[in-house]
Formats: structure tokens, C-alpha cells, sequence
């Protein structure tokens, strides 16, 4: 009589299961069946049948990791009686620094008022995306109309009133005055602009 | 031996010695690809082929073999040539040497790391979050205003003079010393090569000289020279052909 | 007698490697034996022997899943026998079509990192914008600060944690030492001395 290690060692959707393994890890959206098969370069039916051992292996119990259907189609998830361990992975205290180039960013849109993508990039000497991507997200940035008003124009950022508790600020005007660089916010401006242009050169 | 028909086999490069020079001249091959230790192993293996000594063709070879060489050398630094002319000639050569063996090992580590990419191509991981993780917002701490500050001052600051723009630096153009030559050769018979580039920089001695290897590759002119370190004088050929030449590179 | 099965089931380890399953498979990042441990509430030399049995269950061969040890930190990935079915579903999109320019660059930063553009251009003899530009976008480098006081304040750079997991390297240290140039300028003075020795026999 066979074992059971011996069946499951010999099982014809045992190749097909590692490779739906292996999509499932590497994917950050759950995979519908058909987009496995597809992958897979295989049957459906069969996709289904080897989906079926991979959710044998892969259940509360016996191993930390968990298949699930959802919604979308079929993905990993961490096992129940893991979860503690993962909240406590995820509960991050909270970040102390920014990066140079957010904060770079935040203070050229807060001490010039709203300013475009492009406006910071010249300042800066490098693409600003990430940086006004990352801002936006942990709403210290926000979007403040167009260059020019028309439609073509770079969207403008200007700082919400979450980067003014973050900084401890009552508003702008409390800004650290930067007389050695420029008395108004003009006159700072056409100052980094300036250097900007020496630094390309 | 003609030394503009060495026959070259480089990584870069196959072919007939002068076709590199043109090559070069027009912007066509890069030099900082070619391996110019390459060139002289190959001109010096078929020196070695023959039984006497040619001595024109090592003074030409050396010649043409330095123009390269300081090319080579100024595409790859370009910035630091002049720093490098108010060098000694030994430790300009020593620091050159050492910057050359600087590029050569990152070009390596590039190669190296080519490799890697394709050995470790068939491994896939995910790029962010898990489709099911906890979704993650980190709060950021109490900052300090004076930062922002601080920042914007230091994106004020002057640079110093240690700008990019003499990466713009261009040689002068082959053709400019081609006219140049031409028109002297309209007036005189012959001209003295020492006499004419003396008061130029060394790069544009360089250029120059490729400028009359190339009129006597057509046969425009000859170029005569005592002794070695003599003073290399350059004749017109009878030859009427101003009408027909048209520049070949610049 | 116990059956190997019975064996390993009652591995006292085996509900620790569990929960370091559930934490790789959720994590975003490779996770170091003291993240891990801290996530876990276990001593780090537990984890360490655990990761021992996981590394074992999900090696080539054996899982679609394989446990690697890259970046500093443990992750999982999908198993080689399985990329043509990665490649058909998920881009590349770090590590795709890089240019000689870009690999040279990254050599750079990863060997003299953090450097700025000015010291890559330097090195390179050309301009190294684009090429800083395009790494930065791919997530290969990233800022590291500024150079303030020499280079009029040029954003230095070094090579994240996704290069080395692009690249398969456990850390920087990984990467060759590069003192092999003396030897290629060493055969090039052999090769001549072989035809000058032979002219003159």
C-alpha cells in the first residue's frame, strides 16, 4: 500500500501546484483562476484541481501561510494564529525623519507657496515625483489648482494644515524668517532659481 | 611599413588602421571604447614580424598612438585635463594611469553585475504589500520648523566652481585645421609643423596632426622629417585636387 | 517508534517557523532575525534555528516558494523551475533594458556610493543625469543626502535594499572585489615582452 507521502510525491498536478506557488507569492493582487491558467500555461480544470492541494497545504493549522479566495480570485494571506505576530510587525512607532529630498520638497512648496512639480525639480536639480508623491500620501501636500489656470498647466502644491501641526505651526507666516536668503517669498524664489542655474551649468 | 594599414582585431574594432582614425574623427566609435593597449600589441607584433627596424613608422605609430591616447584621455576626464597639464609630465601619467584603472574596474563591475542580472533573472519577488496585509500609515513624529529652513539655505548656497561645463569643451574641429593647412600650402611650397601648432595647446596639436595624417592618407601632401625630434615639414603634391577634396572628417 | 512525520510535527520550533512563515509571506521587504524576533516575541537565536526549518521546507526543488537570504534580511520568492510562468504575469519592471550607462553608474554607487553626480561623471567622462535619473525611478538608488560643503550641495547617492535583491546579493559586501585590472595590464607587459623577446632572438 502507498504512503501518503509517496501519493502526494507523485501526484501529477504536484508541478502545477508549485508553480501556482510560486505566482501566488510573488503576486500583490489576488489571481482569478483564469489568469493562473493563463500563467501556468495550463488547463483551467487543471488549475483548479492543483489549486485544490495547494489550499490543502496551505491551511490554518498546519502552516503559517493561508490560502484564501477572495473577492478577486485566490491570494496568500498570513494564518490566524499568527496574526499577533503580524500586527506587531505592522505597528510601526511613529517616523522620525524624512527623507532629504521630502524635506527639500516641503520646504520649497512652504516657504514659495503653491509650486508645480517642474517648479521644484529646477529648484532641486533632480525630478521631484517620488517626493510629491510620498508627501501627497501622508497629507503634508496637497493640490492646489494649475500653472497658468489653463487645463494643459502643472498641478501646484501647496502644505495643508496637517504640515503646520506636524511643524508646530499656528500658519505659514511662522515660517523661520530667511532674511540671508531672500526677504519675501519672491525674492527666495529668484534666489534658488540662481543657484539652481550655476549648479546646472 | 605603412602604419595607417595596420590591420587591427580589438573588441571595438576590426579593421584597417586608418579607417579607426576616421572612425574616430567623425564621432563614429567611442573612444573610451577602444583598448588602445590593443593597438600597440598589434603594431608591435608586426614590427616584430620584420627583420629591420623601421623607424619612420615607429615615429609616425608614436605620434598617432599619443593623439589617442590624449583623446581617449580627455573624453574620460574632461574636466581634470587642465588640472592634469599643470602636472609633471610622471605624475600626470601616474594619475592618469590611475584614473584609467578606476574606470576600467568599474566597467568590470558593470560587466559583473550584467552577469548577475541574467543569472538571477529567473528569481521573481513581489514589490510592495501582500494582496491581504494589513494596510501600513506611519505617523511622522513632531518635526522642527527651523529644518525647513535650514534646507532652503543650504539649496541657496553658491556653488563652487567645480561645474560640469567644461564637460562642453569641444575639440576644434579637424576640418578647421585642414582649411588652415590648405590655405598655408596655397602661399608656400612647404610649411614647418613645429613652427605652425607651437603656440597651441597640446589637444589641439593632437587634432592638427590627425588633420595632416589625413591630407597625406589622400596624397595631398608629404610629410618629411630629418630625424627623429627633427622638425617635421610638410610639402604640397603638385597634385591639383583642391576642386575635387571634400572634407572627409570633422 | 515514531514515524519522521510524528517527528517533525512535534519539532518544538515547528509553531515559531509557522509564525515566521505567516510574517514573510505579508512582508513588503526582506525582514532581518531581529525584526522577526521582535514580531514574534522570541529570542533571535530561536528564530535563527527556526528560519532553519522554513529554509528547508521552501528551498528549490521542494516548493514554488523558496526562502532566500538577500538585502541583509530573509524573504520569499517564487522558485526558478517557475519563472517562465512569472514571466508570463508579473514585469520586471526594476531590472529591465538597463544600459551600459546605467550599469556603469550603479557599479559606481554600489562600489564608492554615496557618490554625486559630479564624482560619477567624473569617473564615467560623460554626464551621468539620465542615467541617475532612470536608477532613481527603477528604485535602484536613492538619495542620500547632500553634499554641502565641497560639491555646492550635489545630492549624493547610494543603492537601495532592491538592488540587492535585484542583483541576489545577501549585502554589499557580496560584491567582488575588483583588483583584478593589475593582472589584464600585467598580461599586456607579458605579451610584449614574449615579441620583444622573440625580435631579439
Amino acid at each position: 500500500m502507498d504512503s501518503p507521502l509517496r501519493l502526494i510525491a507523485s501526484n501529477p498536478l504536484d508541478q502545477l501546484a508549485r508553480t501556482l506557488e510560486a505566482l501566488l507569492v510573488v503576486a500583490s493582487a489576488p489571481l482569478t483562476v483564469e489568469e493562473l491558467a493563463e500563467a501556468a500555461d495550463d488547463e483551467p480544470e487543471r488549475v483548479e484541481a492543483a489549486l485544490g492541494l495547494v489550499r490543502e497545504r496551505y491551511s490554518e493549522a498546519r502552516s503559517g501561510i493561508v490560502l484564501e479566495h477572495v473577492a478577486g480570485g485566490w491570494a496568500f494571506r498570513s494564518s490566524r494564529e499568527a496574526a499577533e505576530a503580524c500586527a506587531r510587525l505592522f505597528e510601526k512607532p511613529a517616523q522620525r525623519n524624512l527623507s532629504q529630498a521630502a524635506l527639500e520638497t516641503l520646504a520649497i512648496v512652504a516657504y514659495l507657496g503653491p509650486c508645480s512639480r517642474p517648479d521644484i525639480a529646477r529648484i532641486r536639480g533632480v525630478a521631484a515625483d517620488s517626493a510629491v508623491a510620498n508627501l501627497s500620501e501622508r497629507g503634508l501636500i496637497s493640490e492646489a489648482g494649475r500653472d497658468d489656470a489653463s487645463l494643459g498647466g502643472a498641478i501646484r502644491y501647496r502644505t495643508t494644515p496637517l504640515f503646520e501641526r506636524v511643524f508646530g505651526l499656528e500658519s505659514l507666516s511662522q515660517l523661520p524668517r530667511l532674511d540671508d536668503v531672500g526677504e519675501s517669498a519672491d525674492a527666495i524664489r529668484d534666489r534658488l532659481h540662481e543657484v539652481a542655474e550655476k549648479r546646472s551649468a | 611599413m605603412i602604419v595607417r594599414e595596420l590591420e587591427l582585431d580589438l573588441d571595438a574594432f576590426a579593421g584597417p588602421f586608418d579607417l579607426l582614425l576616421t572612425l574616430v574623427l567623425k564621432d563614429e566609435l567611442d573612444l573610451r571604447e577602444l583598448d588602445v593597449a590593443g593597438i600597440v600589441v598589434a603594431f608591435i607584433e608586426r614590427l616584430a614580424e620584420r627583420d629591420e627596424l623601421d623607424l619612420e613608422a615607429c615615429g609616425e605609430f608614436l605620434v598617432l598612438i599619443s593623439a589617442l591616447l590624449e583623446l581617449k584621455a580627455r573624453g574620460l576626464f574632461p574636466e581634470e585635463a587642465a588640472e592634469l597639464a599643470d602636472l609633471e609630465p610622471e605624475a600626470a601619467a601616474e594619475e592618469l594611469a590611475r584614473r584609467l584603472a578606476e574606470y576600467r574596474r568599474m566597467k568590470d563591475a558593470a560587466a559583473w553585475l550584467r552577469e548577475r542580472l541574467e543569472s538571477e533573472g529567473d528569481r521573481f519577488f513581489r514589490l510592495g504589500p501582500a494582496p491581504l496585509a494589513p494596510k501600513l500609515e506611519t505617523p511622522l513624529a513632531p518635526q522642527e520648523p527651523e529644518r525647513l529652513a535650514e534646507v532652503i539655505r543650504l539649496l541657496a548656497k553658491e556653488p563652487p566652481q567645480v561645474s560640469l561645463a567644461h564637460m562642453a569643451l569641444r575639440f576644434p574641429p579637424v576640418s578647421q585645421f585642414l582649411e588652415r593647412f590648405r590655405s598655408l600650402l596655397r602661399r608656400r611650397s612647404r610649411f614647418d609643423f613645429d613652427q605652425e601648432v607651437g603656440e597651441l595647446t597640446r589637444v589641439e596639436q593632437a587634432v592638427a596632426f590627425l588633420a595632416l595624417l589625413d591630407m597625406r592618407r589622400v596624397g595631398e601632401i608629404t610629410i618629411d622629417q630629418a630625424a627623429p625630434f627633427a622638425p617635421i615639414r610638410i610639402s604640397g603634391t603638385d597634385v591639383e585636387r583642391e576642386a575635387s577634396w571634400t572634407v572627409r572628417s570633422a
